[in-house]
């Protein structure tokens, strides 16, 4: 069975991208939606089988490297843990399949669309599957390369190329410390397997490892290195700025990979390591603070983005900063679980986000939007139960995982976890603000859609504030002659079928699977459910601590729902002229959050311009002037010159010639006389 | 006054009896017969080479004395003797095609090659100064005269006088050297020479030792001996330059080694140091040199001064691995340098002969066969195994190692890399660049010389033991 | 001093002084003359070393001989001299500066030098005592026997000599009259006589 | 047989290719089709001879395998060939990479056929010989004597700046080979002979090792190519036509390596200790230099050319961790390195030969027009990024954790070499296939044909199948490295011992 | 004062360095040259009869006197070739003989 789960997509991935042209688009689609449907029930087969059996397991597939006490499986580590990833991707991707089946209908590269969705299906797949960190990390490249050929599925979109590129290097900046924490954790316990590591992690808890001439804790340095992978995956602050970015492939992919399942795998990865993570305690506290200040920087920057899609996804890394700050305080379950629930929510939201757009003809700028609600109210209502459970509305999924996510910040009991709380409560509000800013753009207010130029009556412009250089309305060539021309006066549709079928199930799902499975995940269910497949120390206490708060805390993610919904109406139902005249008062600030913390130019300055600047300089200066100038083609100059030389010796002169012998003669004569004199 | 005189052996002087007796036939019968003899007089030439040759193979391996000590035969005689034959002949069947052409063909010319000749026999076997001398200018002489055979020619003309006269001052100095050498040993004879030198020697003999060696670089082309050797080379006609840079290069080694190994054992500290000195010196010419030439003829004496330089890597470690190296060097050389002058004897359209590189251009495409056969040439020269040349530098180079002269070996072998590149601008001149016209066919004893000779560069490495055993068995003669 | 000496001085310097002139006389036929009087000192050197034989054939050889050639050559190639005087002093410092140099050392090693009589006993053929034997006799007895291989090798040198002077200068010239025997010999009225009809008035 | 065995086999059969090919009489296009497919059935034949030879090949054992040995030079000196877990690989690589070569050069090809053909054939035996040879001056006479083909294939049929090209290439491995041929004769009067197995079990004195380390690290050290000696690589890449390019990169690069392993870390294992932080040094260096420089390029051939010298990086720092996952890792790179720059080269010529340029300027968007080009030259580019499940990741992984157990420092400074490999690949890629093909000139330019189809078919499939299973060639190298690594601790514990001793 | 082996030495280093300085030196013609070289010859002449006498050894003297008669068949040669060279130059200067150099 986990066979099947985890190669069906390898195989709809192959018929797809290797007789995709052969066999046309629509067979494409089929097959591999098909496969992923299955794939998707077997997972929830498996899902009740681990999580309410006893199912977890291990299955070896083959034997990958071997390479003297290094030893790489391929295998399959089956347990609750995975079986909820699982689901989470299966059940995900099958709806991203389907819904991708509508939205891509123009598209004329379609089978190669659904290989790459069905390629990064089994990446992700054997990310959660893996039984050891190799494993692990090939999934985790396999999801990198599915993300980069998804962002730039429209290649001809220059932007989508660059945002691509930039996915996958950011990334492998992450990469470089998931690399070294693999080698250190080998160094540790001459093993890459799980199975090898976590029993014995215990005898390393206080082993000291030197690095980089530096003695350090053995098992922090790990962690800490472990986790920059995660923080490049899951776009954690400092290796955020590739998530927004990636919003520039098509909005499935925005749903499947960046809000729903690949940003997640660092959540993944430190939940699945955490017995290693459960000994250094140090590590925990940068994933705290780390996620804290994700969590509430995505969401300052969020308030401001006019793209419909950069908001979800400034509100996915803050999400994803919820989950780590849920980590870092030792609640990995709650970590898992608002993981969970966010693909949901998330998935939903993007989805409905797609919807929108393609209503609008592949317009995704919110200044350009308005008044929707009246043309595709089905997708209106579909965005607002997202909303609703993204901001943690009582009793929707998002309001069992957010809440407890703070709860557990704050029962932390440490400065970390007291920064974390503040940091996550304030982004509550936040998150609840543009959220439903995003809504109120989109659905209500008056329609900003049917009139030509962008600027007209964006509420956000005014002189002197840069927009998004890159305009949203660069579409793939192949969209410019058909009949829908994005500046044409068409009104806004409904999208067909099976794009809303997903939406249907997703919002079923962020709507009660908060409810349903909180108590398995984070509650009385915990021990039976998790089977150990989550580790937490004896002295962690933090799920029982999380029964023991004072009672304002947990009103307070609910409070700060409202507070944020109640501005939202004022500022962009009551009083639509006071978001551009607050700009006005605040132009840094706002300018600060529109560019981004301004991370962009930053990194551009300090890592790729020097590294352009360092290359040429190596090239031409270093390698052309110095080696070459100095090596090959110095000395061959020098050999020429010796070479003038010695030929105007030879000058075809008798009484040279016969001077040069009797000069040889003197020279060895009196080289012999003044040898012999000592 | 010297009633117990017996006549001596002359067996051992078989193969100089033969080409002395035959050259004397030659005379007469090139008097005779007058300027219609020169074919003829170049095949009984040949056949006087060829049976001086089998002569040569006869000859005992141990080592023989006679003429009073004058003469000797050994191992290293026989083999040097052997490539200097084969030399000399080849020297006479690049030239027959030439010389017809070039409307010089006179029978005197292989009667002075075959007079030569016997000069290089002479003091391959010299084992006392009168005779080395003796040879040498018997060698020298018919030198002079062939370098100015194209005698209405100003460069031919002025090579013979160039030649001439350093050569004369170098015979000079070496009989200066040979007169002090005997004035500060009491003798002339090798045998006795080394018994007496032996150890710590005064400066007396030590000046004598640099005379003679200046007298014998410059034989051999050695720097700074060797200034005569480009504008000759490039004067002479090119089957006489052939003729130079084959024959008396073997000979002039055999006698270096002879009298540096015979005479000088117990010095060795001493006159290393020229032979170091002369080596590097040679070595570091001949590559910087070279790489200015335009016309070829002086560019191979270039590479020959450069080649001296590692032949005498092999002499300055005064080993029998050492002289092994040289022996086989002067082997391999022989073979490189007779197939390049072929080529270069081919390089001819109508009446006039081509003697630059950038005549050469595109020859890969109008002369695949001769290009190719060039161009391994021109690798085994820059010591690129599997060629031939390789072997050479490999075994004084390993010589010089084994006698821990290691900078020696290391400026050897970089200056072999700097001279890679003038070889290499000939195949690239030849492969790489666009072909002008193509030359006439060659004449079919050119042909044969290029063939044989490539055949043994290509191939040496399939079997080089026949050639480095021989080598190995000449070098041992010497130290017994 | 002793007559010896003086001899000795005399000879010597004249030797010197005539080799110095040898190569510096701006006249080639002065300059072959110097070189016969310097020959002819070094007999008288010769002379007193003992070696008469040598004495002799110095003075046959080289003046009767060898420096008439020089002459000889001089005359006919009728050198204009009086131009090539330029450029002598240019490298004079230099070239003088190291020719004194490589002499003192000559002379430091070579002339202060005194053989060690041990050396002697290893003399392979001593020279007869001058009462027994005569120098030219004693010459003669080793040169035939013992040294007849460099006899003969001297006799090849020669011959070189020969033919190539001959290779070289002999030169059967166009347009130059030459008796040729053989020719003179064959010939016969035909070939010497040709009797032609002369047209009346008009000539050939 | 006469003695002679499989290996001789494989050395001489591309020699008959050659000499039957130069037999074929006029320059005809009979003529050309005829040498392309003796050539073609010539190193397809020795390349399913190699897999007899592979057949036959126990790689369980460590020692010399099919060895046969002939009178040579000398009694101590032979022509003795054999085979071990380090170099069957290797000549299968050699003789696995031929046909593909013959392949790309069949219309590439125009002028000179038949002697192309017979430089490539020559260049393969010098190769297989270099790999085979178990005898120090076989072995170099291999080294070199591929340098002659090498040279004309660049010269002839190069670029624009070939001469300078390969007269760089020519010099430059020359300079540094001749010390280790100084170095060969030095093993040869110390040891008194140049057989390599004697040699191995030999102890040289450790200040004589420093010196013979340095001499043979000449010659590998441009060979491979390492930093600072590299410069010859980015010129002969580019100008070299295509075929020669990915034998370059494919195999050339790899006798450095391969001496290494070879002679360097078994027979001066002192020295190798003692300059292992030199290594290390110069790995990482060339990793990131050398990476910092490809970003930069304006040449496609130039910048795989230095992610060439960067991945060469890679294979010495593995090697001299002296650990099994180093020299594994190392090893594996080599090969994989020899599949994937190989087949770069083969992409980069798939396309100058359509439009005869190489300037990345010259192109973009050719995934419009060339879907199937866009997706192999995606697969080796992510094979050159080091993606896991292609074989670049198998060897750069293991040789860095190698790396990272005998000096995190290396370590640490090399995997940033896995960032910047994925910087100036997929700018690469992003600018020669992505985007809008607005170029008038590309308009025309037509996918892959047939025959480049089953050029780079196996190709990927090969990459691929050794990323998700590289077991049949890890476990060639295990014995090897086992040994390799015994012998090692042997004889630096005698040295500790004896320094113990002289206390 | 005795005149002894050395003296006859110093005569014979004195020629031989006006010998050999005379090639060098002379830029005149190449005539001068020979008898530069005749010079040499005779000072190795001096030399070997010196020794020859110096130690009762009559080798010396067989030296010389081969040395007198290779002198002379090298005179012959030498003026051979300076002839032929007059002839298709119409110089003897040692300046103008350098067509070929480099």
């Amino acid at each position: 069975m986990y066979h099947a789960i985890v190669f069906l997509p390898l195989v709809g991935f192959l018929i797809a991208g290797m007789f995709g042209r052969v066999l046309g688009a629509r067979p494409s689609e089929l097959i591999t939606t098909g496969l992923l449907f299955v794939a998707a029930a077997l997972s929830w087969v498996a899902f009740i089988q681990v999580g309410f059996g006893s199912g977890a397991t291990r299955v070896q597939v083959a034997q990958w490297m071997a390479s003297g006490d290094l030893v790489v499986d391929w295998a399959f580590r089956i347990d609750t843990l995975t079986a909820v990833m699982l689901i989470v991707v299966n059940t995900v991707s099958a709806l991203v399949h389907l819904y991708s089946m509508g939205y891509m209908h123009e598209d004329p590269h379609r089978p190669r669309f659904f290989a790459y969705l069905s390629l990064f299906t089994f990446a992700m797949l054997m990310l959660v599957t893996a039984d050891n960190l190799v494993q692990m990390f090939f999934g985790w490249e396999g999801v990198g390369l599915a993300s980069y050929l998804l962002i730039g599925f429209w290649y001809q979109k220059d932007s989508a190329n660059a945002a691509a590129m930039k996915a996958f290097i950011v990334n492998r900046v992450g990469d470089f410390g998931f690399l070294l924490g693999i080698f250190t954790l080998f160094v540790l316990f001459n093993s890459v397997s799980f199975d090898q590591i976590f029993p014995r992690v215990a005898e390393f808890a206080e082993s000291r490892f030197m690095f980089l001439g530096v003695e350090w804790h053995a098992l922090t340095i790990a962690c800490l290195l472990l986790f920059m992978g995660a923080m490049g995956k899951s776009a954690q602050f400092l290796l955020h700025t590739w998530l927004p970015d990636a919003m520039e492939g098509p909005t499935p992919v925005s749903a499947l990979i960046h809000a729903a399942t690949m940003v997640t795998a660092g959540v993944f990865m430190v939940a699945r390591l955490s017995p290693v993570f459960e000994f250094a305690p140090t590590a925990l506290t940068v994933v705290t603070v780390i996620g804290g200040i994700t969590a509430f920087f995505a969401a300052t920057v969020g308030l401001v983005q006019n793209d419909i899609k950069r908001v979800i996804a400034y509100s996915t890394c803050s999400q994803l900063g919820y989950m780590f700050v849920a980590l870092g305080v030792g609640a990995y379950s709650v970590g898992v679980f608002h993981l969970f629930t966010h693909a949901f929510f998330k998935a939903l939201l993007f989805l409905g986000a797609g919807s929108v757009i393609h209503a609008m003809h592949h317009e995704q700028d919110m200044r350009h939007m308005g008044a929707l609600r009246r043309y595709i109210p089905f997708t209106t209502a579909m965005m607002a139960i997202g909303t609703l459970a993204l901001t943690g509305f009582p009793f929707t999924a998002g309001y069992y995982s957010k809440d407890a996510v703070i709860e557990a910040a704050y029962a932390a009991h440490s400065s970390a976890g007291s920064f974390a709380f503040l940091a996550t409560v304030i982004a509550a509000f936040m998150t609840s603000f543009y959220s439903w800013r995003l809504f109120f753009l989109t659905f209500e207010g008056s329609a900003r859609w049917g009139h030509h130029g962008h600027h007209a009556h964006a509420p956000h412009d005014h002189e002197g504030v840069e927009h998004d250089e890159r305009s949203r309305d660069v579409e793939p060539a192949h969209h410019a002659d058909h009949e829908h021309g994005h500046h044409g006066d068409h009104t806004p549709h409904e999208s067909p079928l099976v794009m809303l079928i997903p939406l249907v199930v997703l919002a079923v799902g962020a709507l009660v699977a908060g409810l349903l499975f909180h108590n398995a995940f984070i509650g009385e269910g915990y021990q039976e459910f998790w089977k150990g497949a989550i580790f937490t120390r004896p002295e962690n206490h933090i799920l029982e601590e999380m029964h023991h708060l004072p009672g304002w805390v947990p009103l307070l993610p609910t409070v700060m729902m409202i507070l944020g919904f109640l501005l939202a109406v004022y500022m962009y139902i009551i009083d639509a002229k006071q978001p551009a005249k607050l700009a006005a008062d605040h132009p840094i600030l706002y300018r600060f959050l529109l560019n981004k913390w301004y991370f962009d130019e930053l990194y551009d300055a300090i890592f790729v311009r020097p590294a352009m600047w360092i290359g040429r300089f190596f090239w031409r200066t270093g390698d052309q002037r110095i080696i070459d100038g100095l090596g090959p083609d110095g000395i061959s100059a020098r050999v020429l010159d010796v070479t003038r030389g010695v030929v105007r010796i030879q000058t075809g002169y008798l009484y040279h010639y016969a001077f040069a012998m009797l000069i040889g003669v003197a020279a060895l004569v009196t080289f012999y006389l003044f040898r012999g004199a000592h | 006054m010297n009633p117990a005189f017996t006549i001596p052996a002359f067996g051992p002087l078989l193969p100089e009896i033969i080409l002395a007796v035959g050259v004397l036939v030659l005379i007469l019968f090139g008097a005779f017969r007058g300027e219609r003899s020169v074919e003829g007089m170049n095949i009984i030439a040949l056949a006087l080479l060829a049976v001086a040759f089998l002569a040569v193979l006869m000859l005992p391996s141990e080592r023989v004395e006679t003429m009073a000590g004058s003469f000797v035969v050994d191992g290293f005689a026989k083999f040097m003797k052997s490539l200097t034959l084969i030399a000399s002949a080849c020297g006479v069947i690049l030239s027959m095609d030439y010389m017809r052409r070039e409307r010089i063909a006179r029978f005197e010319y292989p009667i002075l090659i075959v007079l030569s000749t016997i000069g290089m026999l002479m003091v391959i076997s010299a084992n006392d100064l009168i005779a080395l001398y003796l040879g040498l200018e018997l060698l020298s002489l018919s030198s002079y005269v062939i370098a100015a055979f194209d005698r209405d020619n100003v460069r031919s003309t002025e090579a013979g006088l160039k030649y001439f006269v350093l050569g004369a001052l170098s015979s000079g100095m070496l009989l200066y050297g040979a007169s002090l050498v005997y004035g500060f040993t009491g003798s002339v004879s090798f045998p006795v020479i080394a018994s007496v030198l032996q150890g710590n020697v005064g400066n007396g003999a030590i000046f004598g030792l640099v005379f003679v060696a200046a007298g014998i670089a410059f034989k051999i082309s050695a720097v700074p001996f060797h200034m005569w050797t480009p504008d000759v080379y490039e004067g002479s006609p090119t089957p006489v330059t052939a003729f130079f840079a084959a024959a008396p290069k073997m000979a002039g080694m055999a006698m270096a080694t002879r009298v540096f190994i015979d005479a000088f054992p117990g010095i060795l500290v001493q006159w290393q140091q020229i032979i170091v000195f002369i080596s590097i010196a040679s070595m570091a010419l001949g590559s910087f040199a070279a790489i200015g030439q335009r016309n070829i003829k002086r560019l191979m004496a270039y590479s020959s001064i450069g080649n001296v330089g590692y032949a005498l890597i092999g002499l300055a470690t005064g080993t029998a691995e050492g002289v092994q190296g040289v022996a086989i060097y002067m082997a391999i050389y022989l073979a490189m340098t007779l197939g390049t002058f072929a080529v270069i004897l081919g390089m001819r359209r109508g009446n006039v002969m081509f003697e630059t590189i950038d005549d050469l251009s595109g020859l890969a495409r109008t002369h695949p066969v001769m290009a190719f056969c060039l161009a391994m040439m021109m690798f085994s020269l820059a010591g690129i195994p599997p060629l031939a040349g390789f072997f050479a530098k490999f075994y004084v180079f390993a010589a010089a190692i084994q006698a821990n002269l290691v900078a020696l070996a290391v400026i050897g072998v970089v200056t072999s890399v700097i001279g890679a590149y003038y070889y290499l601008r000939i195949v690239k001149v030849m492969y790489f660049d666009e072909p002008v016209e193509r030359f006439e066919p060659m004449a079919p004893g050119v042909s044969f010389v290029l063939v044989v000779s490539s055949a043994v560069v290509l191939l040496f490495w399939i079997v080089p033991a026949p050639v480095v055993n021989a080598a190995g068995a000449a070098a041992r003669s010497l130290f017994l | 001093m002793t007559v010896t000496a003086a001899f000795f001085y005399l000879f010597a310097t004249i030797t010197v002084a005539s080799g110095f002139m040898v190569i510096a006389s701006r006249n080639p036929v002065q300059s072959v003359l110097f070189l016969i009087l310097a020959f002819v000192n070094a007999a008288g050197l010769f002379l007193m070393m003992g070696a008469e034989f040598l004495a002799m054939i110095l003075v046959i050889v080289y003046v009767g001989a060898v420096a008439v050639l020089f002459l000889f050559v001089v005359m006919m190639l009728d050198v204009d001299f009086a131009e090539l005087r330029q450029g002598f002093l240019q490298y004079l410092p230099v070239g003088g500066l190291i020719g004194i140099v490589f002499l003192l050392e000559l002379v430091l090693v070579i002339g202060t030098y005194v053989v060690d009589p041990g050396l002697i006993r290893t003399s392979a053929v001593p020279i007869p005592p001058a009462e027994v034997v005569t120098n030219t006799e004693a010459l003669g007895l080793v040169l035939y026997t013992r040294y007849f291989y460099f006899f003969q090798a001297a006799g090849l040198i020669l011959l070189v000599a020969m033919i190539g002077a001959i290779v070289l200068t002999l030169r059967e010239r166009v347009g130059v009259r030459r008796q040729d025997i053989s020719k003179q010999n064959a010939r016969t009225q035909e070939t010497a006589v040709e009797v032609r009809k002369v047209p009346f008035r008009q000539g050939i | 047989m006469l003695g002679f065995g499989i290996l001789s086999g494989l050395l001489i059969l591309p020699l008959v290719g050659a000499a039957f090919i130069l037999l074929l009489r006029g320059d005809s296009e009979a003529a050309r089709s005829n040498a392309r497919w003796a050539a073609l059935a010539t190193t397809v034949v020795t390349f399913l001879l190699s897999l007899v030879a592979w057949g036959r090949f126990d790689t369980a054992s460590s020692s010399f395998q099919l060895v046969e040995s002939h009178t040579w030079l000398a009694e101590t000196i032979r022509f003795k060939l054999g085979v071990d877990g380090f170099s069957m690989p290797l000549i299968l690589l050699t003789t696995f990479l031929m046909p593909f070569c013959i392949l790309a050069s069949w219309e590439s090809i125009e002028h000179r056929v038949k002697e192309y053909f017979v430089a490539f054939l020559v260049l393969e035996t010098t190769m297989i010989g270099v790999f085979s040879a178990l005898d120090l001056v076989l072995f170099y006479l291999f080294f070199e004597a591929g340098l002659i083909p090498m040279f004309l294939i660049i010269g002839i049929w190069g670029g624009k700046r070939r001469i300078y090209a390969s007269f760089k290439f020519f010099l430059y491995t020359l300079l540094g080979s001749v010390l280790m041929l100084l170095a060969i004769m030095a093993m040869y009067w110390t040891a008194g002979t140049t057989d390599i197995p004697t040699l191995l079990a030999y102890d040289f004195p450790a200040n004589l090792q420093t010196w013979l380390w340095l001499a043979f690290f000449a010659s590998f050290a441009v060979k491979m190519p390492m930093w600072p000696v590299h410069t010859w690589l980015p010129d002969a890449h580019v100008e070299a036509p295509t075929a020669g390019s990915v034998i370059l990169a494919g195999v050339l690069l790899k006798m450095g390596g391969y001496g290494f392993i070879r002679v360097s870390l078994p027979m001066f294992p002192e020295a190798s200790v003692y300059f292992a932080p030199l290594v290390f040094a110069l790995s990482v260096i060339a990793i990131i230099y050398t990476s910092l420089v490809a970003l930069m390029q304006e040449d496609m051939k130039k910048l795989i050319a230095y992610s060439s010298v960067s991945h060469m990086g890679f294979v010495t720092m593995g090697l001299f961790s002296m650990n099994p996952q180093g020299i594994q890792g190392a090893m594996f790179t080599m090969i994989s390195h020899g599949l994937v720059s190989g087949a770069l080269f083969l992409c980069v010529g798939v396309i100058y030969d359509r439009m005869h340029t190489r300037e990345i300027r010259a192109y973009g968007g050719l995934v419009n027009r060339m879907p199937l080009y866009a997706v192999v030259f995606l697969i080796f580019t992510m094979a050159n990024v080091g993606l896991p499940g292609t074989s670049s990741f198998v060897g750069e992984f293991l040789s860095l954790m190698g790396a990272f157990r005998a000096n995190t420092w290396v370590s640490f400074l090399a995997t940033t070499g896995v960032i910047l490999s994925a910087a100036y690949a997929l700018w690469l890629y992003r600018r020669v296939v992505y985007g809008v093909l607005d170029k008038p000139s590309l308009q025309g330019i037509t996918d892959l044909n047939r025959r480049e189809i089953i050029t780079f078919a196996p190709l990927v499939l090969l990459v691929i199948y050794y990323g998700v299973h590289p077991g049949p060639i890890l476990d060639a190298f295990a014995a090897p490295t086992d040994a390799l690594l015994r012998g090692y601790e042997a004889a630096l514990q005698t040295v500790k011992t004896a320094a113990v001793a002289a206390h | 004062m005795v005149i002894g082996l050395g003296h006859y030495l110093t005569v014979a280093a004195v020629l031989f360095t006006l010998g050999v300085f005379g090639i060098f030196i002379n830029r005149k013609n190449v005539i001068v040259i020979l008898m530069s070289i005749e010079l040499i010859l005779l000072a190795v002449n001096i030399n070997m009869v010196a020794f020859s006498t110096h130690m009762n050894d009559i080798v010396g003297q067989v030296f010389a006197l081969l040395i007198l008669t290779v002198a002379a068949a090298e005179a012959a040669i030498g003026l051979a070739i300076l002839v032929v060279f007059f002839r298709n130059r119409g110089s003897i200067a040692v300046e103008d003989v350098n067509m070929m150099r480099g």
